[in-house]
């Protein structure tokens, strides 16, 4: 289970002499990761920036990233969890054998070279992206580096943050937890928050047809999912808001434009540590937010008959009969 | 004389239907089960609605039907005989503490997740997290058994304690996941991590599978002293286990560390 | 608006134990001395106290946030409140979500908490989260123990700076005061380090050590006229004869205002796990002989729990002690915070020496305008325990049965079995309530006098007094009925309290520069807007010291 | 700069520390010169973030709502989304990544006073 052990952006950059980015491409992806967090700034117990830190890329190509690290460890694709999980063995002095290590596309000693140097790091910082999170394994691929930063610890200062991407898809999860006690997967239909990702999350919902109506927004399904998910979004009556008519406005029943958030839309985003940040517009949008929008449908919603029935309460769903 | 349900509307979105379980309907009048609520998406609805029932006050139920969309039929259950007849949803047993349920077709995800004790047999495949802990929770399956004729999905067994799963079939990935105990046969292999971050318990494979680079082979052409015992106690569930086969046993993961054995049908 | 006839009133800022008085509130929510001719809730045979105030508890913020997401198992067979037309779900248990945690306060009749611990960073968080918990109203500490910019001016002698740059953050943060954790112990655990010996220099410093941080901190809250003192968690919280830390840090105090929290944590004897003891009788001697400093209990209770502290360095050893989950949060320049699922035992010596010393704390400390109800929830236990500690203050008999269910070998170790005390109804109304509201500065609270806050909790009289408080009659929160009988009628929103210190303008110039270095957001983007503070009540210091 | 760079005489208007959304790095720092119809400029941002910012106007360059593929006014089309989510029995609320907080919350409260389902971009 292991847990999290994170910490914010601004710790990266006083303090963390050896970073590991796994799986993703921030040259390209995150382009200011590392001039405004990670590797070139300075700090007082980091004098010469860079020349402190050592970065380690882990990926299964050569990205654009590759030029800004001190070392690059290839890993054959589908290899990472194995990879990590000899890394766990590693740092406990485990035996694995050479075969065993060869398997993931890397040597001993390169595993033996990378292992000293975490536990040699006076601030260890993990960080993973799509090409672990979103890969065969997924979310025990990022299990299993939370895992393996917190074991860290035992040796060293040591910590790992996902590399979010897509704006403020952290702030929905940070909302949802305070709301509901959940980061996502979440039904309501019992009148309580429920969880449980692969019944609950929208892929395996929409593959399955187990939603009868769908309300879209800031994402775009109709372009980015699996065809059978898409299908069932045309069966169903779906509602977009977004900035653009995109893909899943073209096949929904109701498309209502809004205003593009911190362009013309005030408000908060979250970044990827968790730390939340004011928005400030710059344009006068003709057309109203996604946060007046969404209320005048709830607005709209209060004033029709509530769905439970006067005097029901639902049944929790628990281990007891 | 037991209870008959026979679905008689397709449900458009999933249907939760956790009193479809020998524990309540035992004590149930014809009427008070017609009664009996269900979750048809939000909407709560009388049994009735979805079901033509037969019979009344009886812990032995069959059920027919696609009931692909019904979840947690047989929730906790802790007596008596569930009969399926069709594909059912997830959570079937879920948490069961005793009893029978037999399924002619194939089953979703979660079955017998957390489960305690009795027997959950599927005559089909089944989906992924068979005998599995819920989310957070610390332990899945405790005891009892589950047997899958034919493949099954994702994390089967994730961090059981005791009980044994016998897939027929083959599993997707991460079979044994973080186990804790307990026995998981499987007669034609899975795909892969096999027994990842695995603490203790005992996986058996009768065909070749890939293993994880984190398990030290111990012994090679090796004959389990406990293959008689176990092959012993599933006979009386009708599962015959080949006799006199030697293994190869190996030992993680590593990584937690474990000591956990996954032994391989030696080539 | 409201008239409460016939009820035995117990006000303990007023000196009222259990006098038959009617109390009215006003149209503005307060109580008055007129009669108004409106609903009238007829209490008599009942029992009339003002509403509880939590001096320390952690329901909003990153921490707490990140625990939720940790323990969906919990959440599985937690209560649950179902929806209804105009009432958002929610789920209680070890951490409950925003809106269950103001029904459950509310539901056992407290009206105002205090959110203990806030890195400024994620202030802007808290009060978010602050705004989805309804009914009660709230106040914040800002976490300053650790804050290296003002660590730095300490180093350098610059007190007046320090004292600035404290004000500055209170400010920014939109905050009510100052919590300190575990003084350098935090800013030294960024390394992988602690602080636990309040005399020498902490891990990055040549002379700073955190028996310095104490006394300036606890002057600067007094000197900037913060309703609420310095809020203290000592160093070396949760370790086998941390008395010793406890007491000295308490020197360092030098007759300075301060609160306390947590004082259970801070009570052992012994030198190991095998050895610990309370040590409660030596703490609660200093308290009794020094009225200018408050504390709350940090009480346990057996069961299931989830910890979460800034303190990072025990939260570690916790994990390697339990083997469980562990989340961690390390927040720039300021803090840290650790997270760890955990259950206390009754068979486990050392749970058991520390349910005996929360209670002992509680009992032997002679005034309860000076010890407080508190489980440092969630750490010790969940707030919406507190009635179970209620009840084992008021009967021995039952701390007798429960003292019976310790291991034998407890025996020597703790001194509750001795202590013959048991609390009164007025002991209870001061530790749940006036006393905490005292301690907070907040004096409409706790307080049935003319003018104050109508928040009232009307219980039936019954024998069982944790079934009696556990189960107010009615809670009544600014004149308007919240509970009716177990339901909950309504949820308005509640208020937010902020200080509003003073400090030399320039702060901002000196600021700037230091926080470019340190932080990775903007210097403008930093401070919390006023306007994102929901129901904002600002105090204005008295900076009488000022020059 | 861009081809489309005001032609009028007008100073651009200069805001300070903006945010972008593009990606989880949410930088506040980025300085923004725009006419009220466009940004034309945007100090300090990466080549995503200037694409992001310089490609929205406040330009009414879409309907404002559609029914059914129709042109439609927003409250027309607030009336209709209302009226298809409180019929369905199990009404899905998915997306949330490029939106706001505010929009978010409205979002949860959404999802649970409909008894449905609430999902973001994170389940992928």
């Amino acid at each position: 289970m292991g847990g999290k052990v994170t910490c914010t952006l601004g710790e990266v950059k006083q303090r963390a002499d050896f970073i590991i980015y796994w799986g993703g491409n921030p040259a390209e992806c995150h382009p200011r990761h590392f001039s405004k967090y990670t590797l070139m700034q300075k700090s007082k117990f980091l004098p010469k920036g860079r020349k402190d830190r050592t970065m380690v890329l882990v990926d299964i190509r050569e990205t654009k990233s590759v030029k800004a690290s001190d070392i690059f460890l290839q890993v054959r694709p589908g290899k990472d969890f194995e990879l990590i999980t000899i890394l766990r063995a590693l740092v406990k002095e485990q035996q694995v054998t050479d075969e065993q290590i060869e398997e993931t596309g890397l040597s001993r000693e390169a595993l033996n070279d990378l292992v000293s140097r975490m536990k040699a790091a006076k601030f260890g910082c993990m960080f993973f992206g799509m090409g672990l999170s979103m890969t065969r394994g997924k979310h025990m691929n990022s299990a299993a580096l939370l895992t393996l930063a917190a074991e860290m610890n035992a040796f060293t200062k040591f910590v790992a943050m996902p590399m979010r991407g897509h704006g403020n898809v952290t702030g929905a999860d940070v909302i949802m937890r305070w709301q509901t006690g959940f980061p996502f997967g979440i039904s309501f239909n019992r009148g309580y928050p429920r969880y449980n990702p692969g019944e609950f999350s929208t892929i395996d919902v929409l593959v399955r047809g187990d939603c009868d109506a769908a309300f879209i927004i800031g994402a775009d399904p109709g372009g980015t999912m699996p065809q059978p998910a898409i299908n069932h979004l045309k069966r169903i009556p779906t509602i977009v808001l977004d900035p653009h008519i995109t893909h899943t406005s073209k096949l929904a029943r109701v498309h209502i434009t809004t205003a593009a958030q911190g362009i013309a839309a005030p408000g908060t985003a979250y970044r990827m540590d968790e730390i939340p940040m004011p928005l400030k517009p710059a344009l006068k949008s003709p057309y109203p937010s996604d946060e007046e929008v969404v209320r005048r449908i709830n607005e709209a919603i209060a004033k029709k008959p509530f769905w439970l029935p006067e005097g029901s309460m639902p049944q929790m769903v628990t281990e007891q009969v | 004389m037991g209870i008959k349900l026979t679905l008689i509307r397709q449900p458009t979105v999933p249907l939760e239907a956790e009193v479809l379980c020998p524990d309540t309907l035992a004590d149930c009048s014809a009427d008070e089960i017609a009664q009996l609520t269900i979750y048809h998406g939000k909407r709560q609805l009388p049994l009735s609605d979805f079901f033509e029932i037969e019979g009344e006050k009886s812990d032995e139920i069959e059920i027919h039907g696609d009931l692909k969309k019904v979840r947690w039929i047989g929730r906790g259950m802790s007596r008596g005989r569930l009969k399926i007849q069709g594909d059912v949803g997830m959570h079937l047993g879920a948490y069961m503490r005793d009893g029978l349920i037999e399924v002619k077709g194939d089953a979703g995800d979660w079955i017998g997740a957390e489960m305690k004790k009795g027997t959950i047999r599927i005559d089909g495949n089944a989906g992924g997290q068979i005998g599995a802990a819920y989310r957070g929770s610390r332990r899945g399956m405790r005891g009892g058994l589950i047997h899958v004729t034919g493949s099954a999905g994702l994390e089967v067994g994730m961090r059981m304690r005791r009980g044994i799963i016998v897939i027929g079939g083959s599993t997707r990935d991460f079979t044994g996941l973080q186990m804790k105990g307990g026995t998981i046969l499987l007669g034609e292999g899975a795909e892969i991590r096999t027994g990842a971050w695995m603490n203790r318990g005992t996986i058996i494979s009768l065909k070749a599978l890939e293993v994880m680079p984190t398990f030290g082979i111990a012994i090679r052409q090796f004959t389990p002293p406990f293959m008689p015992l176990l092959a012993k106690a599933l006979v009386s569930e009708g599962i015959t286990l080949p006799e006199n086969k030697s293994f190869d046993l190996y030992n993680g993961d590593l990584a937690v560390p474990g000591r956990g054995e996954l032994l391989v049908l030696s080539s | 608006m409201l008239r409460i006839t016939g009820g035995k009133v117990y006000d303990p800022a007023n000196k009222i134990d259990g006098q038959i008085k009617d109390l009215n509130i006003d149209a503005d929510g307060k109580f008055s001395d007129g009669q108004c001719d409106s609903r009238t809730i007829d209490a008599t045979g009942m029992i009339v106290m003002p509403g509880g105030v939590d001096v320390h508890t952690h329901v909003a913020g990153g921490a707490i946030n990140f625990a939720r997401a940790m323990t969906p198992e919990d959440h599985r067979r937690t209560q649950a409140f179902i929806r209804t037309k105009t009432r958002r779900s929610g789920l209680g248990g070890m951490a409950p979500t925003t809106f269950a945690t103001g029904y459950l306060y509310a539901g056992m009749g407290w009206t105002t908490v205090n959110e203990a611990a806030v890195p400024v960073l994620s202030a802007r968080h808290t009060h978010e989260e602050l705004a989805d918990i309804p009914i009660v109203d709230k106040s914040t500490l800002t976490l300053m123990a650790n804050n290296e910019i003002m660590l730095d001016q300490m180093e350098a002698g610059e007190y007046e700076r320090a004292r600035d740059v404290v004000a500055w953050y209170i400010w920014a943060a939109k905050s009510y005061g100052v919590k300190a954790v575990n003084p350098g112990g935090v800013a030294a655990w960024k390394w992988g380090g602690d602080a636990r010996n309040l005399s020498s220099p902490i891990e990055g410093y040549n002379k700073l050590t955190p028996g310095t941080i104490v006394t300036q901190l606890a002057r600067i809250c007094d000197d900037l006229g913060l309703p609420h003192p310095m809020h203290l968690h000592c160093n070396d919280l949760g370790a086998p004869g941390n008395i010793k830390t406890t007491l000295d840090t308490l020197k360092h105090l030098e007759g300075s205002r301060a609160h306390i929290a947590h004082s259970q944590y801070h009570a052992y004897g012994g030198d190991g796990w095998e050895t610990i003891c309370s040590a409660t009788a030596e703490l609660a001697e200093y308290f009794n002989s020094h009225p200018n400093i408050t504390t709350d209990a940090g009480a346990v209770i057996f069961g299931d729990t989830v910890t979460i502290t800034a303190d990072g360095p025990w939260q570690h050893l916790l994990y390697k002690l339990t083997g469980r989950k562990w989340g961690n949060l390390d927040v720039e320049n300021e803090t840290g915070c650790g997270i760890v699922p955990y259950t206390y035992r009754p068979s486990n010596l050392v749970n058991a020496v520390q349910w005996a010393c929360g209670l002992e704390l509680l009992l032997l400390i002679q005034s309860p305008w000076q010890v407080f109800l508190s489980t440092d929830h969630p750490n010790g236990g969940c707030f919406w325990r507190y009635p179970e500690i209620i009840k084992l203050l008021m009967s021995r008999d039952f701390r007798d049965e429960c003292i019976k269910k310790l291991p034998s070998n407890i025996k020597n170790k703790i001194v509750l079995p001795e202590i013959a005390r048991e609390y009164t109804l007025m002991d209870v109304a001061t530790s749940m309530s006036a006393g905490p509201a005292r301690a907070l500065g907040l004096k409409q609270k706790g307080n049935l006098g003319t003018g104050c806050d109508g928040d009232v909790v009307i219980y039936d009289q019954e024998d069982d007094p944790g079934e009696m408080f556990a189960h107010p009659r009615y809670v009544i929160k600014a004149g308007e009925v919240i509970i009716d009988d177990g339901e909950i009628r309504e949820a308005p929103d509640g208020r937010e309290y902020i200080a509003k210190p003073f400090y030399d303008p320039a702060t901002n110039d000196f600021m700037r520069p230091l926080f470019e270095d340190c932080y990775t957001m903007q210097f403008e983007n930093y401070p919390v807007e006023i306007e994102r503070v929901h129901g904002a009540s600002i105090h204005d210091c008295k900076n009488d010291q000022d020059s | 700069m861009s081809p489309t760079a005001s032609k009028s005489d007008t100073p651009l208007q200069v805001i300070d520390n903006a945010t972008c959304t593009f990606c989880g790095c949410v930088c506040d720092d980025i300085q923004l010169h725009h006419d009220e119809m466009r940004i034309h400029k945007a100090k300090k941002a990466c080549v995503l973030g200037s694409a992001w910012f310089l490609n929205h106007t406040a330009e009414k360059k879409y309907p404002s709502a559609l029914i059914d593929g129709k042109e439609a006014t927003v409250d027309e089309a607030i009336e209709e989304a209302a009226r298809l989510l409180h019929e369905a029995d199990m009404p899905l609320v998915y997306g949330m990544s490029n939106t706001t907080c505010e929009a978010q919350k409205e979002c949860a409260a959404l999802a649970d006073s409909l008894g449905g389902l609430l999902d973001s971009h994170t389940s992928l």
